[in-house]
């Protein structure tokens, strides 16, 4: 609610909660509550401190009309100013952000939240992403428009279906050490090029798995932050960006949309060089070689060049710029969650609390997240302590 | 107090119809589909030739008043081949979609690429390849929607 | 070339199916369903008595663990008398949805009233009163579903 | 102090049925109207905000997706999708406010949507309703909406008769006043006896007490302080922004004297420095999807005490020539494009506050109430525009 405050040019990541899985047992309302509780109970804050709630969830994903409608109590927001941002909590995150920047509000929840296992195939609900007329009938979905993508990437630049996989091999093998993964195992680039293909050269360990889970981040102003923690992880920038709608209008390589988010995400921050700047990314690459891409939209490296960053161990655990030691959407895929997922697990590594995968001395973290066919909505926040 | 006998999920439907409209433009587009012509919009301020046409140009946001007709040929930019089935699916798999660069477009046009034997994955990428020349196979009677070309084929 | 050989307007039906998770407090709601009880949870903090029994209170943000048998039998809080169709309708009009407050509970049930003559819609009202007091009808064959109680009836 | 933010343009198309155009080409036309009214150039917008009903109602998966980014203008912006049900319009408008608030943007659009004859709306509401305990019960809005009138006309101690009457006059005020505004959908001259005499929808919701399904689009451009008087001399400034939820079983509340609802206003009412709302406020443009809702409102509202409705109607103070003239253009129960719905009762509010609304312009109207209704009653917001910063 209205509290007549200042803007507040520092907004602070002070608590996060996740619970992912394959088939979670309550439902999308009693999993809110659990994460929510979670978060709230973590950072001492009490449902009549919290002033705001944005959530982001899905009508298509829940099989419900005005999905948030069935969650939003169940996420403290009962007589709160609880609004949607739907699709992508990683917008949820920005629109939070907004909020608690504003100086209306001094508190604020973000959560995602989907159940995959209760909705139809991904295919399915990405197919009528398209409209009705020309790209549904066509049937472009988020793989299969991946997929393209993909071997568009492979034929410019010269690059192997190896090394698509190589990234798959990188995400899953991280994921083992995160105990909130979904999908996880020591797999070797034989082992991903002999699994089925789904759409080529995409293969079924290239694509992300359907999951179910929820994220809950909360936001505070600059003043409030200090009332929950000594060790506040500030929104040092943030931009989002979309892509035009028909993929035919769009260079599916360039990713102009992810590249523009990410400078100016990056001006904000005062960032010039992100390679040697960030210290762990979480970015949001439902299919392999979407990772390669989003390196290079995002300026880790030149076009063409993402192949070499994952040859030469760059974004391995114990390369020079970690990306997605939380093993990535590859191995966890709770469609609206998972912006908030990046967000969350970037805190954590912030705070230095991430366990067995944490990268050492993290200081300053990418998030990334994206939704929408070959990429069509980008949101990237830098992070920092 | 026992559980079995209930069902921990509920299974159902969203089952909902709908009427969508065209549009002007689309209006103008299909008709040209019916007429086995595939019709672009050229945008006044970026010059570009979008397929299929429209009514404004996205990217300039101005009103696009002249329609050009572009090639029914055009060049493979990048293709995949589907082969997972899916509730709702427009085609039965296995099938390949592609992108093409319709010859007088600027913008890439999305369609099915027939007449290749796709039993075999590595017989496929030996037919179809980036950059491959391909032309639309109309369907005899048509009725002006997109599946007025049934599919692109190589040539 | 005229218009009308292209169709303007494009028809579909979508149909997608779900599987949604009940959850164990709703596994524990139907449960009693099934054996002919409603069943509510008492919040600690607030006192009030939430059906259906449910995992937390939404206003004091605690966990519910004090599940609680309330009647079968209430007092109609209000209604509305269905009389139009429409696609996914649930069940075919003329109906009542009423809001019916169960005896022993603090928020208000949604279910059906039936057992009225609909025959002329002008004269439901005078049949169906807010404040009238209404009992469960329950279905003989119960299979742990908000349906096992087929509708409300009004009773004296 | 938080930044001062303005609309600076606003748009809407010809609510109704518009089967000639696609949704992107309706979504287009209210966003070249809203440019074209601020004077500005889609370079000039440097963040999108759209929203729709729940998506099931248009058969798109994530529409912001497909006119979201290209109709609305958003190609290579910030775009995100809000979309609350009923309140869409009104939580897109809030984010559009937000977006400038922030000191993120200067300049943002705001965009809310809907065709109305392309989908099926109540089929959609059902599906509000989880599976499990709700679905079989919710039995579109009307019969939302009519439990909760119904409980409303049995609260008071005033005769039902009484209240009856008076949500009849005000079905054949917002049919008339429809006339003078050119946007609107559905426009009738009725008589009171009409309302009460036409079919029983969902008792007791009548025909006539019944909004109708719109085709349309609405834009709203906003731009802080600096920005604002560059662009207009006659912004509308936001003086009061609030939104409130409900708990998700609507039964757990008094759906009459709703303590959302009531929430709702004293928040905007407390940011915008309204004390007295029937004196202060010029001009309310009320969600008025059903008749009785219209009256709930304003006792919630604050406009009168609870159960007192019927005098506002009875007295005349609430028509155009009263002291708080509700809904002159209309309101929801002429035009209702959902996804825009609440957002045309900002741009309403706008244009009353600067002078610009033409033949339904409320004389001298300084400061004005909007608000917007979502869910079976789960989510209520309030904005309010005033001339004066």
């Amino acid at each position: 609610m209205f509290k007549g405050g200042f803007m507040s040019e520092k907004v602070a990541i002070v608590g996060v909660a996740q619970k992912c899985g394959e088939n979670l047992m309550d439902s999308v309302r009693g999993l809110a509550f659990e994460v929510t509780k979670t978060v709230m109970d973590k950072v001492g804050l009490t449902r009549e401190e919290l002033d705001t709630v944005v959530a982001s969830s899905s009508d298509y994903w829940q099989g419900m009309g005005c999905s948030n409608v069935f969650h939003f109590d169940a996420a403290a927001g009962y007589l709160k100013d609880s609004t949607k941002a739907e699709e992508d909590s990683g917008l949820a995150l920005a629109y939070g952000y907004m909020r608690v920047r504003s100086g209306h509000f001094d508190t604020c929840l973000v959560i995602g939240i989907t159940k995959c296992s209760e909705a139809p195939p991904i295919a399915t609900l990405t197919n009528i992403y398209n409209d009705p007329f020309y790209q549904r009938p066509i049937g472009l979905e988020e793989i299969s428009a991946a997929a393209l993508q993909a071997n568009q990437y492979m034929s410019r630049y010269k690059v192997s279906e190896e090394v698509g996989a190589e990234v798959a091999v990188k995400n899953l093998r991280n994921a083992l050490f995160n105990p909130h993964a979904h999908r996880k195992m020591r797999a070797t680039v034989e082992d991903v090029m002999h699994s089925p293909v789904m759409a080529y050269p995409l293969r079924e360990l290239m694509c992300c798995p359907a999951s179910d889970g929820a994220c809950a981040l909360i936001l505070a102003s600059e003043k409030a932050a200090k009332k929950f923690t000594d060790d506040p992880i500030w929104i040092k920038g943030i931009n989002w960006r979309a892509e035009p709608y028909f993929m035919g209008d769009r260079d599916i390589l360039e990713n102009r949309a992810l590249k523009m988010a990410s400078q100016k995400a990056y001006e904000m921050a005062g960032i010039k060089n992100p390679l040697k700047e960030i210290d762990v990314a979480e970015i949001c690459e439902p299919y392999a070689f979407q990772e390669l891409l989003w390196y290079e939209a995002l300026g880790f490296c030149s076009r063409g060049e993402g192949a070499k960053l994952i040859k030469d161990g760059v974004t391995s655990m114990d390369g020079e710029l970690p990306v997605n030691p939380s093993g990535g959407v590859l191995s966890t895929n709770p469609f609206c969650a998972r912006g908030a997922i990046r967000a969350a697990e970037a805190a954590l590594q912030l705070w230095g609390k991430a366990g067995e995968r944490q990268v050492p001395d993290a200081e300053t973290a990418l998030v990334h997240s994206v939704h929408g066919l070959a990429g069509q909505l980008h949101m990237v926040a830098i992070l920092g302590r | 107090m026992a559980e079995e006998g209930i069902k921990s999920v509920k299974y159902g439907a969203i089952q909902l119809p709908y009427r969508w409209s065209i549009g002007e433009a689309g209006l103008k587009f299909f008709q040209g589909m019916k007429n086995k012509k595939i019709m672009g919009s050229k945008c006044p301020k970026c010059g570009k030739v979008l397929v299929p046409g429209r009514k404004f140009c996205s990217t300039c946001f101005v009103d696009i008043p002249d329609w050009v007709q572009v090639s029914d040929k055009g060049t493979i930019e990048s293709w995949t081949l589907v082969t997972y089935p899916y509730i709702n699916q427009p085609a039965n798999p296995p099938y390949i979609i592609a992108r093409i660069k319709l010859d007088g477009a600027d913008s890439s046009f999305h369609h099915y690429i027939g007449e290749v034997d796709i039993s075999d994955l590595e017989n496929v990428k030996k037919q179809v390849k980036v950059g491959a020349k391909v032309q639309a196979v109309w369907r005899d009677k048509t009725v002006g929607d997109i599946m007025d070309i049934q599919y692109f084929k190589l040539i | 070339m005229s218009q009308e050989e292209v169709k303007t307007v494009r028809e579909a039906e979508i149909t997608l199916p779900y599987k949604w998770t009940i959850g164990p407090s709703g596994l524990r709601f139907f449960q009693g369903l099934k054996e002919k009880k409603i069943l509510g949870t008492k919040c600690h903090k607030c006192g009030r008595v939430l059906v259906p029994g449910r995992k937390f209170c939404p206003r004091d943000f605690v966990e519910l663990f004090d599940w609680v048998e309330v009647k079968d039998e209430g007092t109609i809080r209000t209604y509305a008398f269905v009389n139009y169709s429409f696609v996914g309708q649930p069940r075919n009009p003329p109906y009542i949805v009423a809001v019916i407050d169960l005896d022993g509970a603090d928020t208000g049930f949604n279910h059906y009233v039936m057992g009225i003559d609909f025959s002329d819609p002008e004269k439901v009202k005078d049949q169906v009163k807010i404040g009238m007091r209404v009992k469960a009808v329950w279905a003989e064959k119960r299979v742990g579903a908000i349906t096992d109680i087929e509708y409300f009836k009004p009773i004296k | 102090m938080v930044r001062k933010v303005a609309v600076v343009g606003v748009g809407q198309t010809v609510h109704g049925k518009r089967r000639e155009v696609s949704f992107p080409e309706l979504v287009h036309e209210a966003v070249k109207r809203a440019l074209d009214d601020a004077n500005l150039t889609i370079e000039e917008i440097e963040a999108v905000v759209s929203g729709s009903m729940p998506a099931p109602m248009e058969g798109v998966n994530a529409p912001h997706l497909y006119w979201g980014d290209d109709a609305a203008g958003a190609v290579l912006k910030p775009n995100m999708r809000v979309a609350t049900c009923g309140t869409t319009g009104m939580s897109v408008a809030q984010s559009g406010y937000y977006h400038v608030a922030s000191g993120m943007f200067d300049v943002v659009l705001a965009v809310g949507a809907e065709k109305q004859y392309e989908g099926e709306a109540q089929g959609t509401m059902n599906t509000v309703g989880d599976a499990h305990f709700s679905r079989p019960f919710v039995p579109g809005a009307p019969g939302v909406f009519a439990q909760q009138s119904n409980e409303y006309l049995h609260r008071y101690d005033v005769p039902e008769e009484k209240i009856r009457l008076a949500a009849a006059e005000v079905s054949v005020r917002n049919h008339l006043d429809a006339f003078d505004n050119p946007y609107a959908h559905i426009k009738i001259k009725i008589k009171v006896d009409d309302v009460l005499n036409s079919r029983i929808i969902c008792y007791p919701i009548r025909l006539l007490d019944v909004c109708p399904q719109s085709d349309g689009a609405c834009a709203i451009i906003y731009a802080s302080e600096e920005r604002a008087r560059k662009i207009t001399d006659t912004p509308a400034w936001v003086k009061g922004v609030a939104y409130c939820g409900n708990e998700y079983w609507s039964s757990d509340n008094d759906s009459v004297e709703n303590p959302g609802t009531i929430e709702v206003a004293r928040r905007a009412y407390k940011m915008a420095g309204i004390t007295n709302p029937l004196k202060q406020l010029d001009v309310a443009e009320v969600y008025n999807p059903f008749t009785f809702q219209e009256m709930m409102h304003y006792e919630c509202f604050g406009f009168c005490k609870p159960g007192e409705a019927y005098k506002l109607v009875e007295e005349g103070i609430v028509s155009r020539s009263g002291e708080l003239p509700c809904d002159p253009s209309g309101g929801v129960l002429s035009t209702n494009p959902i996804g825009a719905t609440a957002m045309v009762r900002v741009v309403e509010a706008a244009l009353q506050v600067t002078g610009k609304a033409g033949a339904h312009q409320i004389p001298d109207a300084e400061t004005a109430f909007s608000n917007g209704l979502g869910g079976a009653n789960h989510l209520i917001s309030v904005m309010i525009l005033s001339r004066t910063p």
